[in-house]
């Protein structure tokens, strides 16, 4: 439940086709720059890892406050910087819409909430970091700003649509939406604790892994100058 | 352990190579057309009623499909968490007649609205009648298939991004499931989050770098058998058979008309 | 088996369904007794690793019944299993779980509640039982297959079980680490310890096991100790199995049917009997050629 | 080795150094033969794979050259050493890339141009050749380990490379599949295939192979026929191996010095004939008694 994939069929037609097509945007323009950076065999393969890793912990079941899950969006961002972020978020959204977790119609919409998680989680750490703090709180703190800013994007993203057959006057239908990213913000805090935890770990495990931070983070700097 | 509210890969493509129930000699990209359709549908359609129906039939195909229904109930919780966490307080909220009696609270008599309960009706539906269908769709369409779809449909990197998360949710989901084995067998204890979150992350921390590495691995594999960069599409998805491709047209065509009239009478 | 103790462990499994239907086992009846190593044999697919597993509770039975101790395993109440049966895993990547081998041995004290000086002291003790106390500081991760399931077998022994189980202790070792885990299982029987392990190597299984049971299809098809089953070629051979090695060659040599060796000293025994004899025979021979 | 033929592969390399600063291996020359079946034993961690994974240049040289069929193998050109040289690797699941068994044997040809039902064959006559037909359209994830390992094979194999590299080709497989895999490699040899290998089960290089090369500490330490290396202590001791069992027998029993087998039908041949001496010196004995 970290991530409200809002439901199928939640907003009017208008918002859907208007979502779609920002989220198409935002991918036509990763993927032009990701073509003209080029990429090598081994990104393509660690990015399909992230986002196997992403859509495979969606499995495990936190029990807290009933059971949560995770998608490590912030994780991924912090490990596969933005670009590819944004482009394992699609990828994790359409296979989660496939089974149920999400939306097809709305994978615009929620591609874009995570993409937006992934690449604050991957500025943020990248920031924090070259503010000398330690890896964990830097990732922890990170992912945590990663995971709220897409919690409010989404609360935006419902206030703008409006919820499809609902009379409810726009105001109401905010307060209804903060409540509900209130709730996620909390559940940010939990994830965003155990993305520190794992990038922690990950570090201190295999310092390489930090390198291969380092280098993806240099290639991807490379394709977007 | 692993969640069973989560629908396993592992499973779904299970039943996907049976390849024995009638859903399965359904051409792919029929089946692609039918989500579109469905989608549209659900999101032009403002009647509960039609809404229901839609869903009913969408559940017959699922079972006539041979596909597992207890399990579709457990599958369908993470969907319903997302309509109950919008829907929920849009029950509450939704001006018009209230059902039963008003609970006063500080902000004010507070009770489920006729509209509240119909909007929640709404959205339920629609939401299950997309998510059985992708489902089954899923449960029903090899894995060649799929990768050609996927394939065809996504723009260079994104295939080969797609393709290879495919692959390795498996090599993930093998390595998460073996971690938590160990773990629980020396009586690790995943029932109580907060006590034990170092434990998560170490769970998490170490499948991560094993699948991280299991997947290296399984890149030089792969190139060890010819792989440059590029999942060869092999297979090939026909163009769907003619009648096929009239229900599908006509299915849009349906979808379209009712938005029509519907519009015309608002109108 | 008629014995008058009660096994540690007893399991009654009419089937275990696996997710996606397979059926791993079915019509099992497997006890563990008290102070002795049994060898699970049988092909690749037979169902070892399902019976294994569900000594302690990881899978639990479609149908049927596990009694640890002559107390069922009631459903939420795994844990005393756990605690009772040790499991050491095929994947030794799979069974290490912390960043350091210390983590990774306290992690099971950590659980059951041992904490502090103790567990460090236990910690040590049973990294030292395996000969890996150098190892301490290590990162599993970035050990050799050898070194990965000693300190697997150690965070199992710390615990102090009644039954380890080992599925495959030998898979990718070199002959001499080979040779150190087969010793230490040993030691850990000696120290009373009932084991059971799943092998495909059957010189192994001669060499260690006091009981043999074989699988085939998800069912056990025989039972009997080494000398019993490694001699009866019907049921080794249902079972995909071959007689181990010293069977083979006193099977060919002619030397099968007196002591019936299985394992490789019984042989070189037999053999140096055979030719004791033919000295014998020869300087009797020799003494009155002259 | 001394041979007029030029070598189907040939590799040179100064050292192999892993990303964390290991080292590998160093100092190696190697090469494989038309028409060999070549051994690599050693200890774990003695550099079998790492050299291995250079003969088909998934892991390329620090400083050195691989040849492949005479031409050496320039940075992009991998694709020439991976189609002549196949590798069925040392951990079955990394091999296993696709969801069913079918499409991950159908996945090399595809990556080489091979389609439609020329591929099907090709892949259903390579699980044939594994006996493992039955597995065809099963989930590999679902496989047992053994049954995983013989898909991987059927997976190269449909490939019908110059060469079949297979890294510990008997990990985890019951004794039947392990003869059959033995038996597979002596055919896919007859059809002219070479075949390089690396084990810790000296019984089985002793039965396959023509030529054994032993590993220690990243380096090659010695060479030459099984006859050869395993009764060469010195050697086998440097690399922490032990003699296979017929050996072993053979010098327990005192058949070592004349024969010296190194499989279980010379050893049995051996001990026969022993007996057969003795039998005759028994005979001439009983005579004169009578
Ligand atoms: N997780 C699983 N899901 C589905 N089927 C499984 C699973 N694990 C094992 N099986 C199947 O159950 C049967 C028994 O498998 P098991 O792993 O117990 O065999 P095993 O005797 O341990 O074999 P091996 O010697 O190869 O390890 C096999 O047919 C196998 O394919
Ligand atoms: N990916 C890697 N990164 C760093 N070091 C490695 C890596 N793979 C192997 N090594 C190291 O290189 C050395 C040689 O390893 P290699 O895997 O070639 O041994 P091996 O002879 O195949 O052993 P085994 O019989 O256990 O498979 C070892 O010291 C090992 O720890
Ligand atoms: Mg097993
Ligand atoms: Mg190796």
């Amino acid at each position: 439940m970290a991530h409200i994939h809002l439901g199928e069929g939640s907003f009017p037609l208008w918002a859907l086709a208007l979502w779609t097509l920002i989220g198409t945007g935002l991918i036509g323009v990763v993927v032009y720059r990701i073509r003209k950076g080029g990429i090598e065999t081994r990104q393509i393969a660690l990015a399909g890892i992230a986002g196997a890793a992403s859509f495979a912990v969606f499995q495990l079941n936190i029990p807290v406050w009933g059971g949560i899950h995770m998608n490590l969006t912030g994780l991924v961002g912090i490990l596969a910087g933005p670009l590819l972020g944004a482009l394992i978020a699609l990828v994790v959204n359409i296979f989660s819409a496939a089974l149920g977790h999400g939306a097809v119609g709305l994978l615009g919409a929620n591609t874009l909430v995570n993409a937006s998680e992934a690449v604050v989680a991957y500025y943020a750490f990248r920031t924090l970091v070259g503010l000398d703090w330690d890896v964990f709180p830097a990732s922890t703190g990170a992912a945590t700003l990663g995971l709220s800013a897409g919690a409010v994007l989404m609360g935006a993203i419902i206030v703008v649509s409006g919820v499809n057959g609902s009379a409810l006057p726009r105001a109401d239908l905010t307060v209804a939406v903060a409540g509900l990213v209130g709730l996620n913000l909390g559940v940010a805090v939990v994830e965003g604790l155990l993305t520190g935890f794992v990038v922690q770990f990950l570090a201190s495990v295999r310092p390489d892994l930090v390198g291969l931070v380092d280098r993806l983070g240099r290639d991807a700097s490379e394709v977007t100058a | 352990m692993l969640s069973n509210h989560v629908p396993d890969p592992r499973l779904v493509t299970a039943y996907a190579e049976r390849r024995d129930g009638p859903l399965h000699h359904v051409n792919p990209w029929t089946k692609l057309g039918v989500v579109g359709a469905l989608v549209l549908a659900v999101t032009v359609v403002d009647r509960a009623a039609v809404l229901a129906g839609l869903y009913a039939v969408v559940l017959l195909v699922y079972v006539t499909a041979g596909l597992p229904a207890g399990r579709l109930l457990r599958w369908y919780t993470v969907p319903m968490l997302f309509i109950v966490s919008v829907a929920g307080p849009l029950a509450f909220l939704e001006p018009g007649t209230p059902i039963g009696g008003a609970l006063a609270t500080p902000l004010g008599d507070v009770s489920v609205t006729v509209a509240g309960l119909v909007l929640f009706l709404e959205l339920g539906f629609r939401s299950l009648t997309v998510v059985t269908f992708t489902l089954a769709a899923a449960m029903t369409t090899r894995y060649s298939d799929v990768a050609y779809v996927l394939g065809r449909v996504l723009p260079r990197p994104v295939d080969q991004v797609a393709l290879l998360t495919y692959r390795f949710t498996f090599v993930m989901i093998e390595t998460l499931e073996d971690l938590v084995k160990a773990a629980v067998a020396r009586g690790g204890n995943l029932s109580e989050f907060w006590s034990n979150k170092r434990l998560y992350a170490r769970i998490l921390g170490m499948t991560m770098l094993s699948a991280i590495e299991r997947a290296e691995r399984l890149v030089k594999s792969m190139e060890a058998r010819g792989y440059d960069g590029d999942l060869t599409l092999y297979g090939d998805v026909p163009r769907p058979p003619v009648h096929e491709t009239l229900l599908v047209g006509g299915s849009y065509a349906a979808v379209l008309g009712y938005a029509a009239i519907t519009t015309g009478v608002v109108l | 088996m008629n014995r008058a103790e009660t096994p540690l462990v007893d399991l009654r499994c009419e089937a275990h369904t696996y997710p996606d239907g397979t059926v791993g086992m079915h019509d099992v009846e497997f006890s563990v007794y008290p102070d002795e190593v049994v060898a699970l044999l049988g092909g690749n697919g037979a169902g070892k690793s399902t019976l294994l597993e569900h000594l302690n509770a990881t899978l639990v039975p479609d149908e049927g019944e596990l009694v640890i101790e002559g107390t069922p395993v009631a459903n939420g109440d795994e844990r005393r299993a756990r605690k009772t049966v040790g499991f050491v895993f095929q994947d030794a990547d799979a069974q290490l779980v912390a960043p350091t081998v210390r983590d990774d041995v306290l992690f099971g004290l950590q659980n059951y509640g041992v904490s502090g000086e103790e567990a460090i002291e236990r910690a040590r003790d049973a990294l030292d039982a395996v000969d890996a106390g150098h190892l301490e500081d290590r990162i599993p991760h970035y050990l050799s297959g050898g070194e990965k399931r000693l300190v697997g077998l150690a965070g199992v022994l710390a615990l102090q079980p009644s039954v380890i189980v080992l599925d495959e202790p030998l898979a990718g070792l070199d002959p001499e680490r080979s040779r150190l885990v087969a010793r230490h299982i040993e030691q850990v029987h000696r120290d009373g310890v009932s084991v059971v392990l799943s092998t495909h190597d059957l010189d192994f299984a001669a060499e260690v096991a006091d009981r043999v049971c074989v699988m085939a299809d998800g069912n056990i098809v025989g039972c009997g100790t080494p000398r019993e089953v490694f001699y009866d070629d019907e049921l080794l051979a249902t079972a995909n199995l071959h007689p181990p090695s010293p069977v083979r060659v006193a099977r060919s040599a002619g030397l099968d049917t007196s002591e019936r060796p299985v394992t490789e000293s019984e042989l070189a025994a037999a053999i140096a009997d055979a030719s004791t004899t033919d000295r014998t025979a020869r300087t009797v021979a020799d003494g009155t050629d002259v």
